[in-house]
């Protein structure tokens, strides 16, 4: 073997590497077979580049979901996690399991404003009220995807199906219930917003407690809700000519960049628009009840308010109120699971 | 309300007494929330420690407070711990049942009862004890408010009295009960002397029934079913429990977290566990499989309702391959139906829990010493299997005390399946989930955090792939449907064998499990005495059922299945998986109304059958 | 992905060809999204309206857009309208399956596909039909965001040239779905002659396939399974409609809403019915238990899952006694398995919801024509049974569209069972809920806001007494239970009898459920056809059988139970009520890889198992 | 026969009648079976006594309720009603198929924390959300009395239980929950503030949409939270006696009578004080952001604030909304629920 001593060699121009010298494609997932367009796609876009710049290992990161387009991304990013894609509307539930068996990795849930909110939103109060440690993002479309665009339990009022019934319902605001609950970190972005999104989930990535991020994320397909002003311009067109809801038109993703502490108007794909009010720098995210009311007055103006609204880095988590051990749970050899024969005989005694 | 189901009695003459020692049950009738469960303890401890098989059955109302309750000791020098039909000795305190327990009783019974009842009208063919319970209590307590409490204590004094029993070992139950309450073991001692002195002073004993120490009892325990899960989940080595809580279960967690909290905490003082109480039974099901799936060996404990809640990620259990552990303390259904009643109707909904097509394993222990063992089974054979795994307990066997032999330190090491971890990925390369490498129907898994770029895989309730990859393919999904059928055929070779007690030569067997065990043991005794008919018996233990079950059933004329519940469950699973041959040597006896299963009921339904 | 569950074909040679008039599948494959649907209406209606017997079948995917779709049509002068295994005349769209797709074909088939996808380098035997459609599209579709849509139009154009379709028929049917759009309209009239065109200046027919006017199709509809059952939940009468969508159920309420709205409002505009989509399939049987409780006729419509999670107010439903009608329109398990695929696979799950002893009558339609009218009895069941029915349809009947003779007004008024109003109450002067008045086992109920003193009572699923009066007593538990029983044997007398077609001399005996019906029928056909053997037919529609299901067995040496689930669920619950030497005949044959059953898996089944 | 003409003879002195001619005694229910001294009972007096009092037949009463002691408490009161007593968590969704069925009626739910805060919480949610036309009383004492008293999702954070156990989890606040999500008349008292929750029963009755009663109740069985400041009085002098949990002492009921405007602490049974805020009088009942803060504000000091605090009579009722006809649907007769033949042939014509 040839032992000539060399200087460090120009590495060659491989790809990128993060900290952990891992390239972006390790932390690919599968093909999506989402809608082309669908806000879903772009957030699990987010995810990949927040993993991969944050380093964090794939192997040290669990992916959970229930049931739903927006669960069905986890298998679109990040190949190299486990991940559970459970039942719909219980992840929480399962995501809670998970973690007590293993507290050392990183949790990450993706579900939907359906999932989560309509049958879910059982388990997701009991959620919140843990602070179970985990990053919880619901990608919010306001309709039940995957079963063709019936309202989910965040429509807003008086949105209209394709098929005309109209929402009369008020939706539940995921970020002011999750704050009122408990959740210690509570955000919501949109699936557009590349910068804050990515930004969102970065943050995320280091909180000790439940991370709720609600990101609002259009479905292509199914989403004609009559928002502010505008109508669905690109059916209006060609009305006619989409005699069927089989029919699935290909989209553009959709994306926003503007500055903290303005409002912004987005084009949604059916023409209405959303407005979205980014917080101030200078907002203080520790103010549980400003924050809350900071919601209500918002919405109360029609205004779809994104970043971070309440951070609490105080509170325990739900593995510290539990005190268990450092290690994970489902791994403990059985010297340490597995009492002595003493303990047995103890007990008998106390029970002759 | 019926303290039985023993119709009323008419009256009939006295027969002539002779001593009955060892051999008679005593009912404390009163009501909840009195406070009468220590006085019963300590009755029925006096009584096993003077060496006497005893069995003691709680038959409680759904509320919490002032409602009739039976507490019923059965004393038996044969060992025989099944409910007996008949009461011999009964202490009303219960103004409000006191007629209609009296009425029940057969000629020659015993009853102690509150003065003030005027018992002794009702009938002329028992023998009755009046005692003034209000003014000894008075004497002895001088808090008003406590009277109602320290007032049971003054029957266990009359009945020891009256029975003849050992003073000495009552005093020592006593004793243990309340040794860390100095004042409260005075209060209670001086009462049940009260009693005791009453009874000898103004009492004269014309009744038949005496408790004379024997040694039937040495080294055994006392303990209920559901502790004894309890400790057996303990020394399995669980480590993520959630519930919700249902009576009967709740003691399963209640006394688990004491276990635990006592005995895996490390020397920093960390816990080695994590405990639950969930929203609803669907969270807690959900935190299993979550766990179960991330590594953990996690359970549940439950009852009927909290069964049917699960229902849906029980299938995604079966079909996604989840390891978890499910404890049915059976109630009497359907709905709420008797929440603090018996049965064991929840067999068939539990083995085919889930829409679709799908079969889950359960075990049924038959006593504490079996819940001790079973819980511990139940946990190698859920990662074994990589499938939700039941233990299917009832109220009778879980909240009510039994006696036992003390349990064993496990022998063999916790058996945690098929898991590869980052080294022996390394050397395979790769894997494939939901491959039959062992022609078992069990894939390997990895579990979430392997350090290994393959150790990753995608779990899902939908269609997959050998290597869990999302397929609708026709033949992927029937090839994998397939598996789980192999994979269930294997579990047939884990599960606990049925115990067989077998002459060889009788052409009746009989076969029963869980809780009707004893009363199976009892009622054989009675078929072969007082019918001269000998039976063979098999005991199932487990579904799915092994090559035993299958063999008893072809080598007897009739089979007798006997069970708790009103639609043959069993006997339902057992027609599903026999041959036509042998389906026709089967029988049903059941029992359905609450109650725990007695020997006369089956000896009687299996005498009308025989046609004798 | 495999098209079918036929095999990848080995090459053969091309046999001779004769004409094959009326008696062929075709089979489009495309990705979903894509808007093939209309496209493959026309063709399907065009040939039924010719008068062929046709049925039409979606094989999609559990997503909304991209993914493989095949949708087959079968013309069939004989009339089968179940699923053929082999395809004849395949149109292949779409890029990612071609191959597999023409590899699966039988030899001799037809392929219009594609032509960038040179297809026709993968096999000779074939007859290739190459089209460049994107060219063809470009030319009548200007707006090139509409191209992928109308693409579709194209080739019915060329599969109705060379199947030498009425080209005055298609025309009139794109004409009867575009009548509300005529944009629309003269884009796809042109697309379709387009494609008529190139296929009659471009391409020589050389396969045997052909369509030919007949007549027996004359006064037929065509109608999907879901769309019959929500006309006769419209006609029956309900009141109270709850869901949670899930496929392939939801379009049973979509469409219901739609016929409500059009025939179910008042002149003053007012709903004489209310829908609510719940947050899950939990509060919507509550809602529907409610409902009933409160007098509605109440249903809701779900699938597997939703199954699951019902399975506690089913049992509360059962035991408490409260109508209700859950059409469970059955798609493959266990957990979300193959949402999009069909299955028969609840049926034991069903039978038995719910923890304890309960026991549910089902029905079990077998055309769309049996989904109307057995909506309008299940309804009429729930209700003088008091109690929930379910409606056991699947995927293949909900979701495809099939002929049928014209559905027919009801011919009975509505029977609303046993309900005692203010008047009759003061006739009676009092009712106890619960009593055994007509020896059938069920009671009188009264509605809320009866205006009677004495019209009030307690519901419960707790154990109550004939008066609806809380009992914990172990003889009102027992003899409640006992009633409970009765009723269902009530059931068995009032559920439709089976469909018999027997010879009375074949000592083989089949039966078959549900959309299994059709296979069977052509299977029965091919036995006798191929092999000489006749057989006799018990057609089961409905749950608990009835007398003559067993005289049925009974008379016949050996009994084929065909069903489409793994775990031969139907034959369990004969197992469970049929005698020993019933049992004996029984054989099962079973079809679970989600793809409707055909009748040669079940011919070649019986005929291996018959030894042939 | 005699047929003396008499003048009207001086009605004996029989007992009150109410302005439909009834008693007091046609309102009242079985004998409880809960404990003694349980705020549940006191619960049913004043439902009796308001419903007596506004003359409400009681066949036009429909009681609804979950399982629990609360929930069995129907059972004591209005026997002349009908009522459903059904599974755990899960009355709201029958109470809406009732309602519906039936919207001529008044329905009354009773329910538990366990039932509505614990497992009910999902359908608790979407019942807000619905705005259906119910009075819905929470009988909320932190606890699962039936099952021997767990903690429920409302325990206070730091309360304990006799067996030791400390509940680390924050309480849900029910009535704040109700307001975020839409109810229409949301209150809350104390089942021993015999005339505010007289009133506030009587004012839920002619309410049109979803009344929300939280009713503080205490468990006086397993109650044994430690309050602010004391520990459980009759326990402490006693507990080496109280040697086990089967023993339920005989409490009487606690009732408090107080201003609106103050405050009062209520001795609790165990010992633990409950500090109690009255709303004033000219409190504006119809600011919904500002109620809601106020309910944050109040909980942040530790008050258990009472009274209404939140009414709209704008929002229409589900029942509105689905503009259902105005007798009940469950008694339509046939020629309104079955439509003709003609719809009939219509349809199949269609379908040719
Ligand atoms: C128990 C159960 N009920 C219903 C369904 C059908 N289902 C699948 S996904 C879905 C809704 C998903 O909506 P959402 O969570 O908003 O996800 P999206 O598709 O909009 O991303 C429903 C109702 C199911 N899978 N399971
Ligand atoms: C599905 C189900 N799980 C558990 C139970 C057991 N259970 C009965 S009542 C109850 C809690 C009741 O608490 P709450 O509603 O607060 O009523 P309270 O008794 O305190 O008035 C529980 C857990 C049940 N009946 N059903
Ligand atoms: S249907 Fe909507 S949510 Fe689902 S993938 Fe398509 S765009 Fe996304
Ligand atoms: S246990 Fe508590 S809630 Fe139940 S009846 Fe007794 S005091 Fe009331
Ligand atoms: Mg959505
Ligand atoms: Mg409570």
């Amino acid at each position: 073997m040839a032992t000539t001593p060399t200087s460090n060699p120009p590495s060659p121009p491989g790809p990128k590497t993060n900290r952990i010298g891992l390239t972006v494609i390790d932390y690919k997932g599968g093909k999506t077979t989402l809608c082309a367009g669908c806000g879903h796609n772009a957030i699990s876009e987010r995810i990949v580049d927040a993993m991969f710049d944050m380093g964090v290992q794939p192997e040290r990161v669990m992916k959970l979901s229930g049931i739903g387009c927006s669960s069905k991304s986890p298998a679109y990013f990040m190949n190299r996690s486990h991940s559970f894609n459970s039942v719909h509307g219980r992840m929480p539930s399962v995501a809670t399991g998970a973690v007590l068996a293993n507290r050392t990795l990183t949790a990450l849930a993706v579900s939907g404003d359906g999932d989560s909110v309509s049958i879910g939103i059982g388990q997701f109060v009991h959620l919140m009220r843990r602070n179970l440690p985990m990053i919880y993002i619901i990608e919010n479309n306001g309709v039940y995807g995957l079963t063709k665009g019936q309202f989910s339990a965040t429509a807003d009022l008086g949105s209209k199906l394709k098929t005309g019934v109209i929402n009369d319902l008020p939706p539940i605001d995921i970020c002011a219930l999750a704050i009122e609950l408990g959740a210690t970190f509570v955000g919501r972005s949109f699936s557009g917003d590349k910068k804050q999104l990515y930004n969102m989930i970065k943050a995320s990535i280091s909180h000790k407690g439940t991370v709720l991020l609600d990101v609002i994320s259009p479905c292509v397909t199914f989403n004609d809700h009559e928002g502010s002003t505008k109508s669905y311009k690109y059916v209006k067109e060609h009305e006619e000519v989409l005699n069927e809801v089989g029919f699935v038109p290909f989209f553009e993703d959709i994306s926003v960049d503007y500055d903290p502490g303005t409002t912004t108007s987005v084009s949604m794909h059916d023409g209405s628009q959303l407005r979205l009010r980014k917080l101030e720098h200078e907002y203080d995210t520790t103010d549980r009840v400003g924050s809350m009311k900071l919601l209500h007055d918002s919405a109360g103006r029609g205004e779809v308010l994104t970043g971070v609204f309440y951070v609490d880095t105080q509170k325990p988590s739900f593995v510290e109120l539990l005190n268990i051990v450092d290690e994970p749970l489902g791994t403990l050899p059985q010297e340490l699971t597995r009492p002595g024969r003493e303990v047995l005989d103890k007990i008998m005694q106390g029970l002759t | 309300m019926a303290t039985s189901d023993v119709a009323v009695q008419n009256l009939a003459d006295r027969s002539d007494q002779k001593k009955i020692v060892n051999d008679f049950s005593i009912q404390v009738a009163t009501v909840n929330g009195s406070g009468s469960q220590s006085a019963n303890n300590v009755l029925l401890r006096s009584i096993f420690r003077m060496g006497i098989p005893v069995s003691g059955k709680n038959l409680f109302p759904s509320n919490i407070a002032g409602l009739p309750t039976w507490y019923t000791i059965r004393a038996s020098k044969h060992g025989y711990i099944a409910r007996k039909k008949e009461i011999d000795f009964l202490v009303a305190m219960n103004a409000e049942t006191a007629r209609e327990d009296a009425l029940s009783l057969s000629s020659g019974a015993a009853v102690v009862y509150d003065q003030p009842l005027n018992l002794e009208a009702v009938r002329q063919d028992l023998t009755f004890y009046p005692v003034p319970f209000d003014k000894i209590v008075a004497q002895v307590c001088p808090d008003a408010k406590l009277r109602k409490l320290v007032k049971n204590m003054i029957y266990v004094g009359v009945v020891a009295q009256l029975l003849r029993m050992d003073m000495a070992r009552v005093e020592k139950e006593v004793q243990k009960l309340f040794a860390r309450k100095p004042r409260a073991l005075d209060l209670n001692m001086a009462a049940i002397h009260a009693g005791w002195e009453y009874a000898q002073a103004s009492l004269t004993k014309t009744d038949p029934f005496m408790v004379e120490a024997s040694n039937q009892t040495t080294g055994k325990i006392i303990i209920d079913g559901n502790a004894a899960i309890a400790m057996g989940a303990m020394f399995a080595g669980v480590t993520v429990v959630t519930w919700y809580p249902i009576t009967p279960s709740s003691s399963v967690v209640e006394q688990l977290i004491d276990y635990l909290k006592r005995y895996r905490v490390t020397p920093e003082g960390k816990a080695t566990f994590a405990v639950v109480q969930a929203e609803d039974e669907l969270a807690a099901i959900g935190m299993v499989l979550g766990a179960g799936w991330a590594g953990a060996r996690s359970m549940t404990a439950t009852s009927g309702p909290g069964i049917s809640l699960m229902a849906e990620f029980i299938g995604l259990g079966y079909y996604a391959e989840l390891p978890g552990v499910i404890v049915d303390v059976q109630r009497v259904g359907p709905s709420t139906g008797l929440p603090t009643r018996t049965s064991q109707g929840d067999l068939l909904f539990v083995a085919t829990l889930g829409h679709g097509d799908t079969k889950h394993p359960f075990l049924i222990p038959a006593s504490v010493m079996e819940c001790f063992t079973m819980a511990m089974e139940a946990f190698d054979l859920a990662e074994r299997l990589q499938s939700p795994v039941f233990l299917l307990s009832d109220l009778d066997l879980g909240m009510n005390n039994w006696m036992s032999e003390p349990f064993e330190y496990p022998a063999e090491p916790i058996d945690r399946g098929k898991v590869l971890d980052a080294e022996e990925l390394h050397k395979l390369g790769s894997f494939a989930r939901y491959k039959d490498v062992d022609g078992d129907g069990v894939g390997y898994r990895t579990l979430p955090g392997t350090d290994h770029p393959a150790a990753a895989y995608f779990t899902r309730g939908t269609g997959h792939n050998e290597k869990a990859q999302y397929s609708e393919r026709p033949d992927d999904y029937q090839a994998n449907m397939q598996r789980l059928t192999r994979k269930f055929e294997y579990a047939r070779t884990l599960v606990p064998g049925p115990e067989i007690v077998a002459h060889g030569t009788s052409e009746i067997g009989v076969i029963a499990f869980g809780t009707s065990h004893f009363a199976m043991l009892e009622s054989r005794d009675q078929l072969a005495k007082e019918f001269a008919i000998e039976t063979d018996y098999l005991r199932l233990r487990a579904y799915p059922f092994t090559q035993q079950v299958f063999d008893f059933i072809s080598k007897h004329d009739r089979v007798y299945v006997v069970e708790q519940n009103r639609d043959g469950q069993m006997l339902s699973l057992l027609k599903m998986e026999l041959a036509a041959a042998d389906i026709a040597r089967l029988r049903s006896v059941r029992h359905f109304n609450g109650l725990p299963i007695d020997a006369r009921s089956i000896t009687d339904d299996i005498i009308s059958q025989e046609g004798k």
